[in-house]
């Protein structure tokens, strides 16, 4: 029964990133890919519990290695993406043009 | 402190909905800013709440790769000059990448080593996640490596490419199936799967030429969404799922709108690897029709327009959208220019008539003699319902009967876009080699229906 | 009440006071028209017209102003016509009240109530019957067309197989309602148009028509409070003068139209800047009749100096007579519309309302006018 | 033939698919009837898998009912005139709001019956579903009685309103609570909730003006699904969750759409029940300014525009996107005009000048005089920075200095937007009353931005 | 856990829902409400389980006035939506306007 | 290679066939140019600026035209003139070929290789060095401003506080080249303009300017390959003016343009035509010159017909002189241009070329066009 429920929400998961990202301007292409890059790090969570589950030492070893790589993802990623968008000043509104 | 299952995946909606709405609000230029605040309050509460809960046991590990993980990643955005994000951003892609390829293995060691036997379902998201978070990573590398011009950044294809990605793909199906069959630790299947994965992204991206590597690192990024979703499914975690298929799902959407801004299709990205050296040889004599979604990603892009109207543009009457057009695209940060050819359409300053009915600014309108020579530095041309004034012919077909009269030269702009109804000749009746060469898009339809369209884009 | 329309005498003044149309709504008040024969001929309109409208036609031109308890026209009255006029009629035209001191004083001997179109006030409900707008507006676009006709180049930017034809650079000097006009008939036919004018809030009115107005720091300038110009200093005349030389230099056409209200017009344009123009260029002259913007125009003639014509004509509303008139007369039939007593069939000559407190002059054998009577 | 819960699960996904699809394809002219085809498929999808999974063992009654409904549905649906439809879609909306109440009640009998003890969890679900259910059901049958003009249209108000609908929601919150803290069968509280329920429909619907119905049953509707979703929630079916909250969530939009395009607010309608007595009483002088969203909205459903510029049109060079917007408001099937005051502007004819310049044909040129008589028919006018001309103290107030200039009389119409960037006053230097009518709403900003704006919310 | 998952996936349904009705013509609002209207009739589903199921009389009867109502709801809905649009007939594209 | 340029000798001719941006050109090419004193006056050049641009100034018209290889002008030359050419020059200028015989046979007997300028085709690559295109279109323009100054009202609409102007109704018949700018001229100004013509491609060009085109049935009409309008036969015009009578009543402005190459103007508006309509409007013939659409038109008068005024004007591109000489020299400097070879500094003329074919009337001593021989 569980596969059914992530199965859903795999679905509707697919339709919603569908319609969100439906329309973007040209110049916010590239923080947009970085910021959904730092969403995508979300494997850290995966790795935590693999790190921290103490199963066996390998799979400690291979989750630590994990959440260093997810994590640097996640920093990294969030951090230029912010810097990114910090560019992105208004535009004085000019005159009535 | 230790949560309870419950609780932690009540967390786990909340951080769903603050990524859904962080990648809304990325969308809208005013909003982009906050909408990565919220995503990444998202994220921190998710991994709070994780290592609140009582799955996680010892933390030394953990607190290690974490302070090593935050360092390199925050010093890595720190320091990198602004022009180098985009390699930036591949990197970082890439890391992810590798994780996912590692919680897929380490979910293999739990499963494998754990009360009963691994289900195939199981084993089958595990392997996926570790393939595509192979490709993700060696490829983001590849990336990474072109577009900071640590390798040479033309496409590389060697004669059997294509032979050689098609046993690749072979040997990662057939290591996969026989890893289910039999799966154990130490198993060669395994490394062999591991091998090919990383192989696999490493010629996956090398036939790619280094202007296309933004698209491939979007691409990558949405692979990357996936491998998530299926370490997700590997360990049975809904934040994962949704937060990776949503990645997945954008990132494949935002590849597409990238692909269009170039004008080239996803299809063409995505298989670029196994068919680049047959793409080489294009079938003269091809007319390649646009619609007004596509044009209006390309013009978006442009960082010089040049319209040029003719008589189709008075027939339609479509002087005031272009006009409009015209102060959308300058507001959009292009330079706007009118190209007048003195003949262009039906009566001498037919063309003037119209603009400045339009109200088109004196300074804008350029002569043929004046921009001719701006062309080739010209992003996109739009010509707009003329035909015989753009016509090659006149300067290369010496049997033409138009041969030697003084064109605008709009085919040695980046791109043409040519707005008629139909492929019928001008004035003239001279047919016009303009509409197959390699980089004419036409736009058919009413001038005015066409213009009005692509506003309509830029206003929506 | 009888409102007689004789026809006007001065040479070369084709307008009519009142259209038929007119008559029309005027008969359906209640009240009697009379109008001179062959009044609008000039403008267009036949006596057939008239009487089809409801007007009787009067060939006695004594006979009508004597009779007529209301007389209607454009230009001032001579004396030989005042004389005829019936004491206690009132009399509706331009007077020129500022310099026509003479008339002024025969009317009032008279006992005639004098109506000076000219100091109907600039308010936005009296502007109806303000025939100085009307006109101007007219005159405006009149001056554009004299100066297409008069210069050797066309207005419009071409670009043809025979090369390009660059605009026409028209500069206008004042922008009031006749300068604004012109900017705006200049701009249709396609000319590049620059405008200056003393009075600061005339910048935004000049680019909301689409123009560039020119900058020239005077100081403070300033308008009336009927939005009329204030005279310029000396000094502020002479920087204006050395601003615009450039503008004027660079011009094809150069149209004035500066005024200020009750005194000659600025002398803007010397000779050195008429010197300063390319041969083939045009200046209209529009204020040639109150003394002239320009230097060197004359009333009634096309000057030509070193190859640049200047063009002095006079009464342009003229030129487009039929509409002059049509506009001429509704603001005259505003003007009686508005004081009109339906029931009491008469005019109701309240000289505390705002109106025509200001542009009745003499009443009951004296100047009533605050401001002629002290100027 | 006996489905697994699994097999029924993933085909509940793909209906649940076939309805997201649906439901995008209505917002879309083009697509709508195909859409709504999508939708039906899906349902019907999903009424099979669940007919044949192994969970229903009898069909008698199931075939009746069907039978039953499937004839009535189908007959009103078929019979009804076309004028008929808003209130059809009232009475389904009922039927849907009684189904969710009886699904509740039976899933009430089936808990308490059950095997163990009914968690509080799905007391709740249970209780909302009979709840809104309830609401749904009496309410829509209210406004289809406003709508058939079965019962008066007009708002019913009695003293002391507020109090009863008060009164009433407590005995529902309380009762919910006894019969939670003990739950049974035959529970007087149940009979009380149910009562309450009722009762709570028809008071919320009594007391909005037939006008405002269509806006009501939208919200109904909305409830209709939250009812579907609280159901799902007391049976455990995913479906009914998503299909639910779906028609929830976009319930909610589509009404706050729809009071926008009638210039109220949301809230306004929520609560109007228990404000309505209160609304009466207006702030005279209160200034409504409208944001270009919602004017866009408002201009959208209206059939007659004018538009009246003025000096501000021309300031702001905005007579080019005025035509365009009155060409798009045109396709949407309104009547347009354009109103000349003949002292509007700084010289005579300015306003020609500048619509002439932007092709507005002089067809759709009209004199004071003419619109006048037409105002009162006119559903919206738009003053394009105009003030003086439209300047109602000319006509109403003795001492005003403009008093007797006759103005067009834009506060006739239906609705009066003014567009101009602050409440300075015009050339005249005399205040506006016009800009505090209970029928304007003042757009600030400059006017070519505004209607740059409406334009682009038109094209989007 | 069921409840996570039915939380999950009501939380993505609504954001969907938001998503997927935006910005609706006028024109639409009415068949739109209907053919939402039509898909609230889902709750024919739990009506079927309730009066086919076979666990009480009461139930089952309840369950069967449900099914009554909800088909009702689903049969009219559809028919009523569709023939609503089936008059949008897209306007003749009329002259270069 | 020497170009002479004579001035123009013809009454109220103020063009000048070459101006100082051309000569600049033509020197820069390798041809040597003298202008006859003062030839540019009129038009606006002097003599200083020739000079300045590389032209020598001759003030013996007989040593001029005697010494050129190339002789430019803009008219026909007189019998005097082709006496002074030297055998085997060459001559550009318009000749009126179908209609002086005489002339072309005296230029043949001269051994003069002319160049006819009205025989240039009408092809796109000929249009750059087309003087009746860049003519005509000065022309279209001159005709609106000549009927805006003659008419006593204003084109353009304007709704004021003293009422409603009407904009002017404009019809125009033949849109042709000169047509085509009269229509965007008046369509500018803001008139209401309607047009007719007998070719039906024109009918989307007409509206392409914003106006509209009367639709009257005459069967088949068409066009020749050149562009040119085929002559009507007797029923046909019967019907054209048939159905124009209509349009014509209404009109203020009438603008004809009408022509068919080669032939006289048709003659479409008939003296009942002309009573049926408003005193007060006007008719502009374009075509006076060539025999006049308009019964009682008159070369160079303005007739008054009861209150129509006929504006009979030639020579409309000598009113704006100044970029008529601009445009005509263009097309002039363009075809010495494109058969200049510059290696061999010579003119390449080859008679098989398409353009020289059409437009090369005599050549050693023959008459070598094919359409003029079997005229
Ligand atoms: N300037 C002059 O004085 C003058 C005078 C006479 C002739 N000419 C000749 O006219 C030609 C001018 O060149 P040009 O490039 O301006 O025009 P052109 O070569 O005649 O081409 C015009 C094109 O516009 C297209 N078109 C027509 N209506 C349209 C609509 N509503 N929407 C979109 N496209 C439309 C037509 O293609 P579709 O049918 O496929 O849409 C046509 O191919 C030259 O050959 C010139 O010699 C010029
Ligand atoms: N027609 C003539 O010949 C003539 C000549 C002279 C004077 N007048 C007088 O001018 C007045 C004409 O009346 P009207 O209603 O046309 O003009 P108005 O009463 O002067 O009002 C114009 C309004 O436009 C607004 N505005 C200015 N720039 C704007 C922009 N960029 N965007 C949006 N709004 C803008 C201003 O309000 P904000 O500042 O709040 O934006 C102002 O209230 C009458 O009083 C008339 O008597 C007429
Ligand atoms: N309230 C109304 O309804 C109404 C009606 C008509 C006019 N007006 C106002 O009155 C103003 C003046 O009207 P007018 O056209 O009859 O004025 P006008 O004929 O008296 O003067 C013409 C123009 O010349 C300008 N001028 C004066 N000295 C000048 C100088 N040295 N250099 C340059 N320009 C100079 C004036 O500023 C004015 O704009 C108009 O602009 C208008 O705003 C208002
Ligand atoms: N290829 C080129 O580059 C080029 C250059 C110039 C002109 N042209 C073509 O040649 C055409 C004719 O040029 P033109 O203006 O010199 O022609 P024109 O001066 O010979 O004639 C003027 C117009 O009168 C019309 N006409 C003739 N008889 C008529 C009648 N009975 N009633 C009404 N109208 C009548 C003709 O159709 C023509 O449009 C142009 O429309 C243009 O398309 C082409």
């Amino acid at each position: 029964m569980e596969a059914v429920f992530l199965s859903f929400i795999l679905m509707l998961s697919i339709f919603l990133g569908f319609e969100l990202i439906s329309k973007v301007p040209a110049t916010l292409h590239t923080p947009l890919m970085s910021g959904a890059n730092a969403i995508s790090g979300i494997t850290v969570l995966g790795a935590l519990v693999a790190a921290g589950a103490n199963n066996s030492e390998m799979a400690t070893w291979l989750g630590g290695a994990s959440v260093f790589f997810a994590v640097i993802n996640v920093v990294g990623g969030y951090m230029v993406t912010d810097r990114m968008l910090a560019m992105f000043r208004k535009k004085p509104t000019g005159d009535a043009a | 402190m230790n949560l309870s299952a419950e609780l932690v995946n009540f967390a786990y909606i909340i951080s769903a909905a603050l990524f859904i709405l962080g990648l809304k609000m990325l969308g809208h230029p005013d909003s982009a800013r906050r909408g990565n605040l919220y995503s990444a309050v998202g994220m921190a509460l998710a991994i709070i709440v994780t290592l609140l809960a009582d799955s996680i046991v010892s933390f030394e590990v953990i607190a290690l790769a974490t302070l090593g993980g935050t360092v390199v990643g925050a010093l890595a955005a720190r320091l990198v000059a602004m022009t180098s994000m985009p390699e930036m951003v591949a990197l970082f892609n890439g890391s992810g990448g590798a994780a996912s390829l590692l919680v897929g293995w380490a979910a293999l060691y739990d499963e494998i080593l754990g009360t009963s036997a691994p289900s195939t379902f199981i084993l089958v998201t595990i392997i996926l996640s570790i393939l595509i978070g192979g490709v993700t990573a060696s490829g983001s590398l590849i990336a990474y490596a072109k577009l900071a011009e640590r390798m040479t950044t033309a496409a590389i294809v060697f004669p059997g490419q294509r032979v050689v990605n098609s046993l690749i793909l072979v040997g990662i199906v057939g290591s996969s199936v026989m890893f289910c069959l039999e799966p154990a630790l130490g198993s060669q299947w395994f490394w062999v799967l591991l091998a090919l994965s990383l192989v696999l992204g490493v010629m996956a991206v090398i036939p790619i030429g280094g202007a296309d590597m933004p698209v491939v690192i979007s691409l990558l990024n949405s692979y990357s969404g996936l491998a998530a979703c299926a370490a997700g499914f590997a360990i049975g975690n809904n934040l994962l799922i949704v937060a990776g298929s949503l990645v997945g799902a954008s990132g494949i959407i935002l590849t597409n709108i990238m692909c269009k801004a170039m004008n080239r299709s996803l299809a063409n990205v995505l298989f670029s690897g196994f068919g680049a050296a047959k793409a080489a040889t294009k079938v003269e004599g091809e007319v390649k029709p646009i619609v007004a979604d596509d044009a209006f990603l390309i013009l978006e892009a442009a960082q010089s327009v040049t319209f040029v109207p003719g008589y189709g543009m008075a027939v339609a009457q479509a002087q005031h959208v272009v006009r409009e057009l015209g102060e959308l695209l300058e507001k959009n940060g292009a330079e706007v220019n009118f190209a007048i050819h003195p003949v262009a359409g039906r009566m001498p300053g037919h063309m003037n008539v119209l603009l400045a009915e339009a109200n088109v600014s004196y300074e804008q309108l350029v002569e043929m003699d004046d921009i001719n020579p701006r062309l080739p530095n010209t992003d996109v041309v739009v010509v707009i319902g003329a035909n015989d004034v753009v016509n090659p012919a006149a300067r290369e077909d010496e049997n033409s009967p138009i041969y030697g009269m003084p064109i605008i030269n709009v085919d040695h702009a980046r791109t043409v876009f040519v707005l008629k109804r139909s492929m019928g000749s001008g004035f003239s009746g001279v047919d016009n080699p303009l509409f197959f060469k390699e980089n004419t898009r036409m736009l058919f339809g009413d001038a005015k229906q066409s213009i009005s369209a692509l506003v309509a884009e830029f206003k929506s | 009440m009888l409102i007689g329309v004789p026809k006007e005498t001065i040479a070369g003044e084709l307008r009519a006071p009142l259209v038929p149309a007119s008559v029309k709504k005027l008969v359906k008040l209640g009240l009697e028209v009379a109008v001179e024969a062959s009044m609008g001929e000039a403008a267009g309109f036949s006596d057939e017209a008239y009487v089809e409208a409801g007007a009787r036609i009067e060939s006695d031109r004594a006979a009508l102003l004597g009779a007529a308890d209301l007389v209607l026209r454009i230009r001032k009255p001579s004396d030989d016509d005042v004389a005829l006029l019936k004491s206690g009629a009132m009399h509706a035209s331009l007077l020129d009240p500022f310099n026509e001191r003479g008339l002024i004083d025969t009317l009032a001997a008279k006992g005639v109530t004098a109506i000076s179109m000219e100091m109907v006030p600039r308010s936005t409900r009296a502007q109806k019957m303000d025939v100085l707008s009307s006109q101007a507006n007219l005159a405006g676009y009149v001056t554009v067309m004299l100066a297409a006709r008069q210069i050797n180049k066309i207005f419009p930017m071409m670009m043809t197989p025979a090369g390009t034809i660059s605009p026409a650079r028209v500069f206008i000097i004042g922008a009031g309602v006749a300068g604004l006009q012109a900017i705006a008939t200049a701009k249709r036919l396609g000319a590049r148009v620059d405008a200056f004018d003393t009075r600061p809030v005339v910048a935004e009115q000049v680019q909301s028509l689409g123009a560039k107005f020119l900058e020239i720091d005077l100081g403070d300038t300033g308008q009336t409070d009927q939005g009329y110009a204030r005279e310029l200093t000396p000094e502020q005349l002479e920087k204006q003068r050395e601003g615009m030389k450039a503008a004027i230099a660079q011009a094809d056409v150069v149209i004035t139209t500066a005024q200020v209200f009750g005194r000659p017009a600025p002398r803007i344009v010397g000779a050195d800047m008429v010197a300063g123009m390319r041969p083939g260029s045009v200046i209209v002259d529009m204020a040639v009749e109150t003394g002239g913007n320009v230097e060197g125009s004359k009333v009634g003639e096309v000057v030509d100096v070193n190859g640049v014509k200047i063009i002095g004509l006079g009464n342009l509303p003229s030129e487009v007579a039929q509409n002059a008139s049509e506009m001429f007369s509704a603001n005259l039939f505003n003007l009686v519309d508005e004081f009109w007593d339906a029931e009491g069939k008469s005019f109701g000559l309240d000289l505390e309302d705002d109106i025509l407190k200001s542009c009745v002059i003499t009443h009951d054998g004296a100047i009533v006018n605050e401001t002629i009577k002290n100027l």
